[in-house]
């Protein structure tokens, strides 16, 4: 299993690869040259993008090294086979995609610095990226400043719309509300306590839980945080035993989720019990990688999409993926919406028939995507995504069972009244 | 006397090289700023803001034996101060009128916070910050210093120790999000006094603050190191309890150096603020903080210019490195330590020492032959390289290891 | 806060506070246990140490892995050929680097700290080429799994126990190691007098060597351990590294007992504070705490008055 | 001046040490020890090996601090001073093994001694004067070093590494000069030399030696204190010292 996934990785490094695959349609690509020829490269690109007459270049910046790589490592292959499906499709607007890649390595202003170099000295078009909000922050002044467009694949605390952002992982309380009204109608869910690793977002999403909470007349009974990387996670479990939460409501991330889903399991608090049930918004099925599908089983998950979807938008991507990358590989929910990010962005270029950002920006709102392997999407005017949430229940092999899921669309809402 | 004639000048106070520092001086002043487009530019600014630190560690660690480990820390006060005003600047009510609270930080509203805390207030003034942003490292460093120092704190233990610091500082920054940004840092921050800091123009000027700040520091370390008291730091380094015993409180000097290595930290801090426009709690840390560490012994850790040569070359390398190999970048940096602590221990200046500058003189002295005499050359770099350091950190474990006494 | 609870519960929960500590406390001599002998007894700052864990854990990942696919049988007793592997690999890894790089070095211990940085960064890269940048999940036998439940609310997880008794032997192996074998006295000899040791026939070169790859095969060993109840990931060493020092050094860098003393320290510290305050709180005052007995107490704990 | 002359005025003894103890871990290497030192005298403590001699040196000067008892120097209390206070008092102190900055030149060494500058602001704005320049090309004459005043301290010989170390000492111009075993890696003419030196400055000063070359003693002392076991043994002229019987037994008689 290893040997693939470090084929894949290898793989990330050799972007000329594209242009062998990129011969494979050849018979669209002469098609869609003469469109290329009718739509003038002065006529999409008046802002001095990077755009030929064949190509249009993209950047992809996540973190390849340092601590993060361990979660950006999905996004960056669901983007790559995102431009790769569309170049062989034809590209967008006739042109074929090329796209630049940086590594922020972990690091926040490397982010920037990268940032700015895809925007400033690669003029590209749109750039796929970031995970991390410290990273998304970091360069939010960037985009703005030089007016690029930046596909944000994480779920994330809200609390932001920038006119730079199209956000396509779920924002607080789109993840959150669903999650806790399922609990307490399902589970009969009286009590709830609060765990997170130490940062805006579980914060902020725990802030935004505990006011539902009260709003359901719900009781919460602890609040914790540790720092990211903590491993030792004993005396909160002791304190979760003692104040005996129907709920542990756990938003850990990173390395500390190993430690804590195994120190929860050897402390006897056995999840397929659920007493207590453990409800997380921050464990996709990549993390659980890590974690051990036996160290995690029984616990919940409130999201948008988790890989056993049977939706045939679905099957046909999770099959594309394990093409591309390996047949071991996982899917989890920021890798989903990382795969959004370069469809989306097709679809506006379309709509607006142009490369220029104001332009993609205008035609944004609204837009639907109705091959998302999540099902359908629509970009709302705050540059959140319409979705559904759903609820998973992770099996032991490493996989989450779809158990519920939202009848309706979830309006995004990242500047929630009441909740902040 | 003969004597006389020969005392005056001693051998290792030979003149300074002006002409090295003038050659810097139009690098940085006049080649960089034409052969560069902006963005380039404002990146080799960024990276001179870490030469400070560097300077500084010449001074602790190259003269005076003192390694710290936390000099990301006195970068990061010295950002951070300088960010607070800024940030301050650019909340005002009017930007921030969606917040629940406007006219104060966003950070600060999305963690419930309603009024700005009382450490913030101060920041609102310019001359409170332009002083704060040396006062409060340096001040820190005091506080260290007299704790460590007269103590004989040494070595390897005041290394890891201000690593621990550190470490400290990090997580208090990131848990304290509301008053501090947290693992976000401070960011988006816009203007200087009104002045629009991201414009083109306002980043070419603050480069050459920036270059100007920088000499200014280079002056000031040229000149404690060619002093007396460098010549003490050396000697302490080499030989601690004999510089006591001829009378010096040698704690003080310590702190002292120490001190102004934390200032020049804290300046290019605030200059990495203003040109790149936000500060993170990753500069707080370890890994930053011996990173610079590692600029400085590339540069050649006696050697001030090297400092520059070496923050400069290390990071041009990390970018060119990590835009084409983003992989293979560790490896590089990873062996690029390996290799000059273990084959250079001079580091570049150590290199133009042994290799460049002999050829250099051979190459000027054969110009001169017939108008003067050739003049023997006093062959100071000849006396070997690595004996110094070697004896200095030896002595320097010694000395931490004879704490408990 | 305690208010709301019976005394039986208060007792349970202060009986498994303590054992939580106890747990942190393994995990903390563990940790240390071999750099004090590398850093304590050979004066090499090895910024590298967790790297070293790391590697354990991976062979044990390797291990679990090669197990489950050809001999399930044995699956329940792997751990133990693991945490073997895991000495003998991250020790001849150590044996390795000791040869290249550290025995340049001994008379500069400050320059081993940035050497062996150079090289956790390459270990780090090398672990994320070869094993990916994702976490590994090292899968446990069952019979590590769960907890023994002593009463109704005191439930004792195995695993922990695994790691206390492990430490408790590794602890007296070591000690014995240093204390009564040759190797140890030969260690102890070349550290207080190199030139001497090397005068009356001791082979330092030999003596160095063993030394520091025993050191990183006990952090070998530790990583293994530590697959129980922390992460495997490139990148997961370096969460240890400051600890570990601040470990070493708060127990007085030379001494064993000083090692494990302050290991029981910090860890009751912070496991007290942990359960008074919020994490991140109990982890600065912890810290803060060290360094201020540091530095009114700079030779630590434990260490004999010299003379010199 | 007469030694008679100054014997009679015996309370203002230059150092006066009593009831010295320190203790290790409960071993004490100096137990009650009292030790008076006159102006210009050269006093010469020998002993075994372990006997305490250098750390009643350490103690006098501050390196160790003591148990008990109490250290007066021209009726200054030491005992709760600082290293370089001690030294601001007027005592010097030369170790064991020569400790000089071998990166420095002998002309360096010599300056960074040279007691003016000795605080940060006083060394940041030190200059190297003519009055600087003359002192360190007297003491440089003095302990043999004129020809080496440029080269580096490090191509020393041993011996010289010794002179300049007391040079460093002299140019401080202390009142007691402490000196640990200064002739040791010296040929025999260096120690007639150095024998010579110690003569010549003490003439304004007084000196206390540690060393294990009795002729060496025999030549310099006025008096000679034998430690034993951090307790004084036995005190008096060389020939009386040689002549009593515990020093016989515990010392010379091995």
């Amino acid at each position: 299993m290893q040997k693939l996934n470090k084929s894949g990785l290898s793989n990330v490094l050799r972007r000329n690869i594209l242009k062998g695959m990129m011969a494979l349609p050849a018979a669209m690509l002469v098609s869609q040259l003469s469109l290329a020829a009718a739509m003038s490269t002065a006529d999409v690109n008046t802002t001095g993008l990077a755009v030929t007459d064949d190509t249009v270049k993209v950047g992809i910046l996540h973190s390849i090294t340092g601590t993060m790589a361990i979660s950006e490592t999905g996004s960056v292959q669901a983007e790559m086979l995102a431009i790769e499906q569309i170049n062989a499709m034809g590209g967008v607007l006739g042109r074929q995609i090329e796209y630049v890649q940086e590594d922020g390595a972990s690091d926040w202003p490397t982010f920037a610095e990268k940032s700015k170099k895809l925007l400033v000295k690669d003029k590209a078009a749109a750039v796929f990226g970031c995970w991390t909000s410290a990273s998304r922050k970091a360069v939010l002044p960037v985009f703005e400043q030089y007016n690029g467009m930046l596909y944000y694949p994480t779920f994330y605390e809200g609390l932001e719309q920038s006119p730079n952002v199209i956000y396509t992982g779920q924002e607080a309380t789109q993840q959150i509300i669903a999650g806790i009204d399922w609990v307490t109608k399902t589970k009969d869910a009286k009590s709830f306590f609060l765990l997170g690793s130490d940062y805006i977002w579980p914060r902020t999403s725990n802030k935004i839980a505990r006011k539902h909470i009260d709003k359901l007349g719900l009781k919460v009974v602890g609040e914790e945080y540790y720092p990211l990387g903590h491993t030792s996670f004993n005396s909160v479990i002791n304190k979760i035993k003692l104040k005996k939460p129907d709920v542990i409501y756990a938003i850990v991330v990173g390395g500390s989720n190993v430690a804590f889903y195994k120190q929860l399991k050897a402390a006897g608090i056995d999840m397929t019990k659920e007493k207590p049930l453990v409800l997380t918004i921050s464990v996709t099925e990549d993390e659980i990688l890590g974690i051990g599908g036996e160290n995690m089983q029984g616990a919940y998950a409130a999201m948008k999409y988790f890989q056993s979807l049977t939706n045939t938008n679905n099957q046909e991507f999770v099959a594309a993926f394990k093409k591309r990358w390996g047949d071991d590989i996982v899917i989890g929910d920021v890798t989903q919406a990382a795969y959004l990010g370069p469809w989306l962005w097709k679809a506006a270029v379309e709509k607006a028939g142009s490369f220029d950002i104001d332009k993609v920006r205008a035609a944004s709102p609204n837009l639907e995507l109705t091959t998302a392997p999540e099902g359908y999407v629509k970009v709302h005017e705050n540059h959140h995504l319409w979705s559904k949430t759903r609820i998973g229940h992770a099996l032991p092999n490493g996989q989450y069972e779809v158990v519920y899921e939202t009848e309706d669309l979830i309006e995004p809402n990242p500047f929630p009244k009441g909740y902040q | 006397m003969s004597s006389q004639i020969s005392a005056a000048p001693a051998q290792n106070s030979s003149p300074v090289d002006w002409w090295k520092y003038l050659l810097l001086a139009v690098i940085l002043l006049v080649v960089l700023p034409l052969a560069l487009d902006i963005f380039r530019l404002n990146l080799i600014g960024k990276y001179l803001t870490y030469a400070f630190v560097a300077i500084g560690l010449v001074l602790c660690w190259g003269c005076g034996g003192i390694l710290s480990l936390g000099q990301g820390v006195f970068f990061g006060l010295g950002g951070y101060c300088m960010a607070m005003f800024l940030k301050l600047e650019a909340s005002n009510p009017e930007a921030t009128a969606i917040q629940s609270t406007p006219g104060i930080p966003d950070f600060m509203d999305w963690n419930q916070l309603t009024e700005l805390p009382w450490f913030w207030q101060p920041f609102h003034s310019l001359s409170f910050t332009l002083l704060a942003v040396i006062a409060v490292p340096v001040i820190f460093a005091f506080i260290i210093g007299v704790a460590m120092f007269t103590r004989r704190v040494g070595g390897v233990y005041f290394a890891i120790i201000t690593q621990a610091i550190a470490a400290i500082l990090t997580i208090l920054i990131i848990g304290q999000q509301g008053y501090t940004g947290g693992v976000n840092g401070i960011t988006d921050l816009r203007t200087f006094v009104g002045w629009d800091i991201r414009t083109e123009s306002a980043q070419y000027l603050l480069y050459f603050v920036n270059v100007a700040l920088l000499f200014a520091c280079l002056f000031a370390a040229l000149y404690i190191k060619r002093c007396k008291l460098g010549r003490l730091l050396v000697a302490m380094r080499e030989k601690e309890d004999r510089v006591r015993f001829s009378g010096y409180n040698v704690a003080s000097f310590k702190i002292f150096v120490f001190c102004i290595g934390a200032a020049f930290a804290a300046i290019g801090g605030a200059m990495f603020t203003l040109q790149v426009g936000f500060m993170s709690p990753s500069f707080v840390g370890i890994v930053p903080s011996i990173e610079m560490v590692i600029f400085c012994a590339v540069g050649g850790r006696l050697s001030l210019l090297g400092a520059v040569y070496g923050t400069l070359l290390v990071n041009l390398a990390k970018t060119s490195f990590s835009e084409s190999f983003p992989e293979l970048w560790l490896f590089a940096m990873g062996a690029l330590f390996i290799g000059v602590v273990l084959a250079f221990p001079d580091g570049l200046a150590g290199l133009y020492q042994t290799y460049i500058q002999p050829w250099f003189k051979h190459f000027i002295n054969r110009e001169k032959v017939g108008l003067t005499p050739p003049a023997p050359i006093p062959e100071k770099t000849t006396t070997p390289a690595k004996e110094p350091v070697a004896s200095s950190l030896s002595s320097s474990l010694e000395e931490s290891r004879n704490v408990p006494a | 806060m305690f208010a709301d609870y019976t005394s039986s519960e208060l007792t349970a929960i202060f009986a498994m506070q303590g054992f939580a500590g106890l747990i942190l406390f393994s995990v903390f001599v563990l940790m240390a246990l071999g750099l004090a002998i590398i850093f304590g007894q050979m004066g090499v700052i090895n910024m590298a140490h967790g790297e070293f864990m790391i590697l354990g854990a991976y062979i044990t990942y390797l291990t679990s892995q090669l197990f489950s696919a050809y001999l399930p049988s044995l699956f329940d007793g792997y751990f133990f050929i693991a945490m073997l592997l895991a000495f003998v690999v991250t020790g001849a890894l150590g044996a390795l680097v000791e040869w290249a790089m550290i025995r340049h070095l001994y008379k500069r211990p400050l320059d081993t700290l940035l050497a062996t940085w150079g090289l956790s960064l390459i270990l780090q890269q090398l672990y994320r080429t070869v094993f990916g940048a994702r976490e590994v999940g090292v899968s446990l036998p069952d019979w590590l799994m769960g907890s023994y439940a002593i009463t109704d609310i005191i439930e004792v997880p195995i695993n922990g126990i695994f790691v206390m008794v492990l430490t408790i032997f590794i602890t007296i192996g070591v000690y014995l190691l240093m204390q009564k074998s040759r190797l140890g006295k030969q260690t102890r000899a070349v550290v207080q007098n190199r030139a001497m040791a090397g005068a009356v026939g001791i082979n330092t070169e030999k003596v160095d060597r063993y030394t520091f790859a025993l050191g990183c095969g006990i952090a070998g060993v530790a990583g293994s351990a530590f697959t129980m109840v922390g992460s495997t990931g490139p990148t997961a060493g370096q969460l240890y590294i400051v600890d570990t020092f601040l470990v070493v050094v708060f127990g007085g860098a030379s001494s064993l007992l000083g090692t494990v003393a302050s290991a029981f320290t910090i860890s009751q510290a912070q496991s007290t504070m942990e359960f008074f305050l919020s994490g991140s709180m109990a982890k600065v005052l912890t810290l803060l705490t060290v360094v201020g007995i540091l530095m009114l107490r700079p030779q630590g704990l434990f260490s004999l008055k010299v003379r010199r | 001046m007469s030694q008679l002359n100054q014997k009679t005025s015996d309370k203002d003894f230059v150092l006066s040490v009593e009831g010295l103890t320190v203790s290790f871990d409960g071993f004490k290497a100096v137990d009650d020890l009292s030790l008076y030192v006159e102006e210009q005298e050269i006093r010469v403590i020998i002993g075994p090996n372990g006997a305490g001699k250098t750390t009643v040196l350490d103690l006098i000067c501050g390196r160790t601090k003591a148990t008990e008892g109490s250290i007066k120097f021209k009726k200054k209390e030491l005992t709760r001073l600082k290293e370089h206070q001690i030294v601001h008092a007027g005592v010097g102190r030369k170790f064991q093994t020569p400790s000089i900055y071998e990166d420095l030149s002998v002309f360096e060494n010599l300056e960074i001694s040279y007691p003016r500058g000795r605080n940060v602001w006083g060394a940041l704005t030190f200059k190297r004067d003519q009055q600087v320049q003359d002192k360190i090309l007297e003491i440089a004459e003095m302990v043999f070093l004129t020809d080496k005043l440029h080269d580096q301290a490090d191509l020393l010989s041993h011996g010289q590494k010794q002179w300049l170390e007391i040079g460093m000492l002299l140019i401080q111009d202390p009142e007691l000069l402490m000196l640990d075993e200064p002739v040791a890696g010296m040929s025999v003419a260096e120690r007639k030399q150095t024998a010579e030196l110690l003569q010549s400055i003490t003439k304004q000063r007084s000196v206390l030696v540690i060393e294990h070359d009795m002729q060496f003693v025999e030549d310099i002392a006025d008096r000679v204190t034998v430690l034993h076991q951090g307790k004084v043994l036995s005190e008096g002229s060389m020939q009386r010292v040689k002549n009593d019987p515990k020093v016989i037994e515990v010392y010379l008689g091995h």
